[in-house]
């Protein structure tokens, strides 16, 4: 990924910005996230298969937001969730500059959000395959074996919200779940509170999830709960025609509609 | 009743218009500009305006008319009326339904003979050889039509200028051509 | 860029004229085009009046064998194929269902991917940029500049010149000096398709085309479509007889006029063959 | 069963539903009796979080109501809510819960009766369906888990 | 600690009959808070409302419920009751025990079961009330109207006379739009300039309306009683006052020919120039696009031969700002033109012309004087035909809609033509003839029956010129499409109505909707026809879609009575049943984190933007504001915010919950 290390040095050398989101390679088998400010520290980028996490998430934290202009290396889902905060006002386009990575890997020419939109609108944007299956077998379940299945799955959540920590749409300051007037969702952990939790989280991803199934990979205890929401981009693709992260002007499906939206089960 | 209880029960022309050209009947409002400028309308025993408004009463006995009416076969297909129609309804190709479903139904008029002979006369030199085979076509029609004076000056005067083939072009691909025929015959 | 024409049955036979005038046309401004391999007649009128599916497919093998020749642009100079074409090019993109029906009838890969022109647009984009300076004899004369209905309708579909009084063959002509007059009959249809199977409408109709031209002081009728010009010309005795009338107007394809304009005899354009004497050189 | 008497709960928009009930009532039109009416200004205004509240506090059955498309007092929540329901039901059928338990209708401040027969049919569903066993059944244990976890 | 008090009512027998009210009363009053709780027969009576006042101080309520008939009945009542007896009037609820219960239940137990519940329902929301007060909005009682025709003149001669200040701009030199140019108006065929010219003078002279024309609406802010409205002052290019409107330079102007908007089009114009003998106010103005003096730096002969040397060439456009507490939009319409036909001849026959330039012929001030005279040669035409629908109910032509006003105009035309033509044959090519309207029918029959004007169903395809001639082929659809050609001197097309030019464009300044032909939407089709939706803002005339001169009329004195009603208080009040951001303190200010979701779901463009800005001035948070004079309440917002940092004051979040878990769980 020479290219990538060149373009990101350039960035930081002739002060284009401050700081450089991208990956370097970690203990484990999987790329932890660098934030590069030095330019001579450029070198330690990577993109490889090992690079998974939705590095999206970090640019509303306070914390990098402080560094200054901000570089950010982004795949499809990284691209997308910045077409998003964008449009809900999080982050400015001018301030910041997109390090695209291609399908195959390789560094693209993102000048502007225009040319970042086209590299969307052309892409595939539904759910990726291998969670398409998963999503199809659950849907072939019978309604009390879909119960059965999510009970067992919520049972063992211990309410940590990595879900929410590791959700790059998830940037507000104060949670639902810190609300206390009224105690919306339990503090305590317990089989019906969690899945209050996950349906309030998955509601307020309607229209708003752009698939990367950050969610469900950061998920402890392994609840595969990445595809609550991704049941509902597959319906907001059904019903509205849309997918999310698209536009920089595109405003969300449940803050919009058309008169002529079609449903029926309205009596 | 709901609508869609009334559609499954309408067994009209009109829906069947409907379901194979989409075209909606119901859409016409009767202004009449098709029919004014429509070159053969004065030739029409229903200007289209007419074949428009007997479709939409959904009668049996007026989708009878349209389909034994001489109109439909004598809508050159210019286009006139699609083009100036002010709900966009697609004439032509609503014609072009008629004329093959009055043919399956076996309602053809008998004045429009003629036309039908043409066309099919038309179709038979290409169908075995792939291009038209204009002397072909006229030899065939006189022999549908039995119209056999018509034009009898005219082809002598083609050929001394060179506008009319003695013997037809082949093309190479003309067992191909014989399977579309075969494959889309209805 | 491989560019193809589709002549179409009409040019090899009673239009033989448009034909010639034609290839010389490509032959003066040094414009290649190879013809669509083995092609097959579009089917015309006689196909969409008696079955939609034979009105599809016979277009469509057209289309193929360009698409499978590699041409990009096809040349169509009769503008009822032009029409044919188009509109099949249309129809299969609108419905993808037909489209792979098509395909299965055909037993050949179709795309519709192939730039279809009329033989204006044709002159358009490669002849009137050259024209100016091979222009030796301007074609003096008040013209009225008929393009039928095929040209220009279904204007939404063609996606070509306006379907009320349309300019582009008027703008071709007056490049080549001539004056094209006003002529509200532009659009009228000549009866077409009708032309052996009811020349009484064909004689009704055209004779009023005519009947305009000539009240309007037109030297010639142009025209850019083989049928119309069989239904003003081969047909003009017929029209004389059922108005009693001696029109003796001309009736000139658009590129026999450029021809005579850039110094082609009339031989080569094919004059000789008209039934309608041409006494324009 | 045939003792039980269903809960039905129903969120409605001040405007309409809620209007239309009370025109049940000066039309005299009898209903059953097990529905519990919570008025709210307008179908948008209805989180759909109040809606697991409901179940979760035993609720067998919900009806949600408010202005015909286009018939909005605000001109346009029901619009919001419509799509917002859209969601929501897809959501709940993927877990499994039971969407049988929901009615989702609109009812004008003229459509006294619709109101009555909408309460009718979904109590008799609800009826049908008994009591939400296996959602109460959740909430039971989930006391117990934790208890259990204290 | 709340000390709530009960109040349950039989209403005669009405609720009693069939739900135990004593039952309800004693459980309800063995509730948590419940500090009182009693039944009586007719809780709305003097008695019954004393009855609350009273325990309300006897025993320190500090909420107060009553299980009665619908709110939407008596809430004012009782809410008014609690204000007297020195409670917050929105410390008190009502229990629908008549309408939801009583009386569509039968008498059992289940009934009164149910009558608890909706009675415990209330206490527990009741118990999270908080004390509001009426949200109180100033007033500023000048008015500002929109557009100086028949609609804006009517509006705003309504509203000055109710003793209101009234601002009127125009963006022409002059008031009286359209019905300024109309000969003479259906259905009683009186002189259009004789009725309106009063008017327009009394505008100038009224002396609350202060008028400014060639003047346009720059920017708008603020809401209802309080709108910030910036109007543009077109330089006029003279000292309107000391100007007398003599009237020397616009004859010795040596720039005569452009075409004159006012004729539309049929005649010529100066550079200088006032657009008609009768224009209010009657005063000049260059138009600067053609003046040779601001095309070429030369000329200046009306300075040279201006008596009172008022011309002003230097002069700059002007900008206001005005305080305004209501708006009244009147900005008209527009008529599509012969160029918009293509099977017409895209306009290029000059004796094909539309509506008003046919009122400008027949009209005694229009450039024949009256005669109705070719444009071409100058000739009468014997043969004339009307084309009703040009354009209208068109969706090729992307006008789906009826211009409505079309029919009636052209019978008018057609009659107009025959009294001056008696000759002459004049045809009307209809599809149908919609004359809904006091005396309208008549009339079109008169125009069939008295003056034989040939009326013929069906659509005209195309007309061409031969011969000097307009030849016009149509169908009769009334003889089976039987084809019609008319050789015609002259064809009036009645081409649709369409949104003024700049209508979209003051529509986003006001922040009023409009529909997709761009005419201005009202709040409601039926009930609310002359509000839009941004309150404060009234619609009067062909704004809204084409409309004829009654109904403009009728529709501006409707607006002005809005406007007057409005400003009859000096302060706005208004239930405080809005939505709110919350605010906390410094670094938050506010859990709100800025997505401004709810601004896209608010119809009312309630929701602003505030930003809080650091000792250094910038800006380091934007947070979501409602604007309370703006915010109706719907609470769609309030659904919508994942953050929950909105809440509706009435149905808050805390009280709906309240009411969830009360309804369900034992007691």
């Amino acid at each position: 990924m020479n290219s990538l290390i060149t373009r990101a040095k350039e960035l930081l050398e002739n002060k284009s910005v401050q700081v450089v989101i991208g990956y370097e390679a970690g203990p484990t088998s999987v790329a932890r996230p660098a934030f590069i400010t030095d330019p001579a520290k450029a070198g330690t980028l990577i993109y490889d298969e090992r690079c998974v996490q939705n590095l999206a998430v970090y640019l509303t934290k306070p914390e990098v937001k402080h560094l200054g202009k901000m570089a950010i290396v982004a795949t499809l889902p990284v691209m997308r969730s910045i077409m998003m905060l964008i449009s809900e006002q999080q982050i400015f386009a001018d301030s910041i500059v997109v390090l695209g990575i291609s399908a195959d890997g390789s560094l693209l020419d993102i000048a502007d959000v225009k040319v970042m939109q086209g590299y969307i609108e052309k892409s595939d944007l539904g759910n990726p395959e291998k969670y398409k299956e998963l999503l199809a077998e659950l849907n072939k379940l019978s309604p009390e074996e879909r119960f059965a299945f999510w009970q067992k799955e919520l049972s063992k959540c211990i309410k940590c919200y990595a879900c929410r920590q590791a959700c790059p749409m998830c940037y507000c300051t104060r949670c639902t779940v810190e609300v206390n007037q009224p105690q919306w969702i339990p503090v305590q952990s317990n089989t019906h509170g969690n899945m209050e939790w996950h349906i309030l989280r998955a509601m307020h991803l309607a229209g708003r999830c752009i698939s990367c199934g950050e969610c469900g990979r950061a998920c402890p205890v392994g609840i595969p709960c990445h595809l609550l929401t991704m049941h509902l981009v597959d319906q907001v693709h059904n019903y509205f025609n849309v997918y999310a992260g698209t536009s920089e002007k595109m405003s969300s499906v449940l803050s919009t509609f058309e008169p002529n939206d079609k449903e029926s089960f309205i009596i | 009743m709901s609508h869609s209880e009334y559609n499954t029960e309408r067994n009209s022309l009109a829906y069947s218009v409907e379901k194979n050209v989409e075209v909606h009947a119901q859409k016409c409002y009767q202004c009449g500009k098709c029919s004014a400028g429509c070159p053969v309308a004065d030739e029409m025993d229903l200007p289209p305006s007419m074949v428009m408004r007997m479709l939409q009463t959904e009668l049996a006995a007026n989708d009878e008319k349209i389909l034994r009416s001489h109109s439909i076969w004598l809508c050159v297909t210019c286009e006139m009326c699609l083009s100036r129609c002010p709900m966009e309804i697609d004439i032509p190709s609503m014609m072009d339904f008629l004329r093959q479903r009055s043919r399956s139904e076996k309602k053809v008029n008998p004045k429009a003979k003629n036309i039908i002979a043409f066309h099919k006369s038309f179709l038979n030199s290409i169908r075995f050889t792939g291009r038209l085979y204009e002397l072909g076509l006229i030899l065939d029609y006189k022999r549908q039509s039995l119209n056999m004076t018509q034009d009898i000056s005219l082809a002598p005067k083609m050929i001394s200028r060179g506008k009319l083939h003695i013997f037809p072009d082949i093309i190479k691909g003309k067992a191909q051509i014989a399977r579309i025929f075969k494959k889309t015959s209805n | 860029m491989k560019f193809g024409i589709y002549p179409g049955c009409s040019l090899t036979g009673s239009a033989r004229d448009y034909n010639e005038s034609v290839f010389a046309l490509a032959e003066a401004f040094d414009l290649e085009f190879a013809q669509i391999p083995d092609w097959n007649c579009c089917g015309a009128t006689a196909a969409h009046n008696l079955n939609k599916e034979l009105s599809l497919a016979l277009p469509a093998r057209i289309l193929a064998l360009a698409e499978q020749n590699g041409l990009d642009e096809i040349i169509v100079p009769c503008a009822a194929c032009y029409s044919r074409l188009v509109v099949t090019q249309n129809e299969l993109k609108k419905n993808p269902e037909l489209k792979n029906r098509i395909r299965e009838v055909l037993e050949m890969d179709y795309h519709g991917t192939s730039k279809i022109l009329n033989v204006i647009e044709w002159i358009d984009k490669y002849i009137i940029p050259k024209l100016d300076e091979k222009i030796v004899k301007p074609f003096n004369y008040k013209v009225a500049c008929y393009y039928g209905c095929l040209l220009v309708r279904p204007d939404k579909v063609l996606n070509y010149d306006r379907a009320e009084d349309p300019q582009t063959m008027d703008i071709v002509m007056s490049k080549i000096g001539a004056d094209p007059i006003y002529y509200p009959y532009k659009t009228e249809c000549c009866g077409a398709g009708f032309s052996v199977s009811r020349t009484d409408i064909v004689s009704k109709l055209s004779g009023k085309i005519i009947e305009d031209a000539e009240h309007r002081g037109a030297d010639a009728i142009i025209v850019a479509c083989p049928m119309c010009h069989s239904n003003l010309d081969m047909r003009r005795s017929d029209i004389n007889k059922y108005w009693k009338t001696e029109y003796k107007i001309p009736v000139v394809f658009v590129t026999q006029a450029i021809g005579l304009a850039i110094g082609l005899s009339s031989e080569k354009v094919g004059l000789k063959r008209h039934f309608v004497e041409v006494k324009i050189s | 069963m045939s003792d039980f008497e269903p809960k039905v709960v129903a969120f409605v928009c001040n405007w309409c539903t809620y209007a239309g009930a009370d025109l049940t009532g000066t039309s005299r039109i009898k209903y059953a009796s097990n529905v519990r009416i919570i008025r709210f200004p307008c179908t948008g205004r209805i989180d759909f979080m109040l809606l697991l509240k409901a179940f979760a506090n035993g609720a067998d059955g919900i009806i949600v109501s408010g202005c015909h498309p286009n018939d909005c007092h605000y001109t346009s929540g029901n619009f919001h809510a419509k799509r917002r329901w859209i969601m929501f039901k897809e959501l709940m059928d993927f877990m499994g819960i039971d969407m049988n338990r929901i009615t989702f209708s609109w009812v004008s401040a003229a459509e006294g009766a619709k109101w009555a027969d909408v309460v009718n049919t979904t109590v008799t569903r609800i009826r049908e369906l008994g009591p939400y066993v296996s959602y109460k059944e959740l909430v039971n244990k989930s006391v117990e888990e934790e208890v259990k976890n204290e | 600690m709340a000390r709530i008090g009960v109040f349950i009512c039989h209403c005669g027998e009405n609720i009693s009959a069939t739900v135990d009210c004593g039952k309800v009363a004693e459980t309800i009053g063995k509730l948590k808070h419940v500090a009182y709780s009693t039944e009586y027969k007719y809780m709305c009576s003097d008695p019954g409302q004393t009855l609350i006042k009273e325990a309300i101080k006897e025993h320190k309520l500090t909420g107060v419920v009553v299980a009665a008939c619908s709110p939407r009945m008596h809430e004012p009542t009782f809410r008014k009751a609690c204000a007297e007896g020195g409670l917050n009037p929105f410390l008190c609820e009502m229990a629908n025990l008549r309408e939801h219960c009583s009386w569509v239940h039968e008498k059992n137990d289940l009934t009164t079961e149910k009558a608890i519940d909706i009675v415990r329902i209330q206490v527990e929301k009741v118990k999270l009330n908080s004390a509001l007060q009426p949200i109180r909005v100033p007033v500023t009682k000048t008015a500002m109207v929109i557009g100086g025709g028949i609609a804006g003149i009517q509006s705003a001669l309504d509203i000055a006379n109710t003793g209101h200040k009234v601002i009127m701009i125009e963006r022409s030199p002059s008031i009286g739009g359209h019905m300024s140019q109309l000969s003479e108006t259906f259905p009683t065929l009186d002189c259009s300039q004789c009725i309106l010219t009063p008017r327009m003078v009394e505008v100038a002279q009224h002396p609350n309306i202060t008028l400014y024309t060639y003047a346009e609406v720059e920017s708008v802010e603020g809401f209802i009683g309080n709108f910030k409205v910036k109007i543009r002052k077109k330089a006029k290019s003279l000292d309107e006052k000391t100007c007398t409107g003599c009237g020397l330079c616009t004859t010795k102007c040596p720039q005569k020919k452009i075409p004159n908007e006012f004729e539309q089009g049929m005649g010529m114009r100066p550079a200088i120039y006032i657009p008609f003998p009768q224009a209010v106010p009657n005063r000049p103005v260059i138009d600067r696009e053609h003046c040779t003096y601001y095309i070429k730096g030369k000329c200046k002969i009306c300075e040279i031969v201006c008596p009172t040397k008022a011309i002003r060439f230097d002069q700059p456009d002007e900008i206001l700002e005005l305080e305004i507490g209501a708006i009244v939009v009147a900005t008209g319409f527009d008529i599509k033109h012969a160029d918009f036909f293509p099977e017409y001849g895209y306009g290029k026959y000059k004796d094909i012309i539309d509506g008003l330039q046919f009122e400008r012929l027949a009209s005694a001030s229009g450039p024949t004087t009256g005669a109705i005279l070719r444009p071409s040669d100058g000739q009468v035409p014997k043969n004339i035909v009307f084309i009703a629908c040009a354009g209208s109910r068109d969706p090729a032509k992307g006008i789906a809609y009826c211009s409505k006003i079309c029919c009636m105009y052209t019978a008018k035309h057609a009659m107009l033509y025959k009294h001056k033509v008696h000759e002459g044959k004049a045809y009307v090519f209809y599809m149908d003839i919609r004359s809904g309207g006091k005396n309208y029918d008549e009339f079109v029959r008169r125009a069939i029956e008295e003056d034989h004007v040939n009326y013929i169903r069906g659509r005209v395809s195309t007309v061409f010129e031969r011969d000097g001639k307009l030849i016009v082929k149509g169908v009769d659809t009334l003889l089976g499409a039987q084809p019609v050609e008319i050789v015609a001197d002259m064809v009036v097309l009645a081409t649709a109505g369409v949104a003024n030019s700049g209508a979209e464009d003051l529509a986003q300044k006001l922040h009023v909707s409009y529909d997709a032909h761009k005419f201005f939407a009202e709040a409601h089709p039926k009930l609310k026809p002359i509000e839009t939706n941004t309150a404060g803002i009234f619609l009067a005339g062909a704004c809204q879609n084409p409309k004829d001169i009654p109904d403009s009329v009728s529709q501006a004195s409707g607006a002005a009575v809005k406007v007057a009603g409005l400003f009859s208080q000096n302060e706005l009040t208004r239930e405080p049943l809005v939505a709110v951001v919350n605010r906390t303190a410094p670094p938050m200010y506010s859990t709100c984190v800025g997505c401004f979701m709810c601004q896209s779901v608010c119809p009312y463009q309630a929701i602003e933007r505030e930003d809080f800005k650091n000792r250094e001035g910038k800006i380091v948070k934007t947070v979501a504001k409602i604007n309370e004079g703006l915010c109706q309440g719907c609470g769609t917002c309030v659904a919508l915010c994942r953050s929950k940092s909105i809440d509706l004051y009435g149905y808050s979040n805390n009280q709906v919950y309240a009411e969830v878990v009360a309804l369900l769980n034992e007691y």
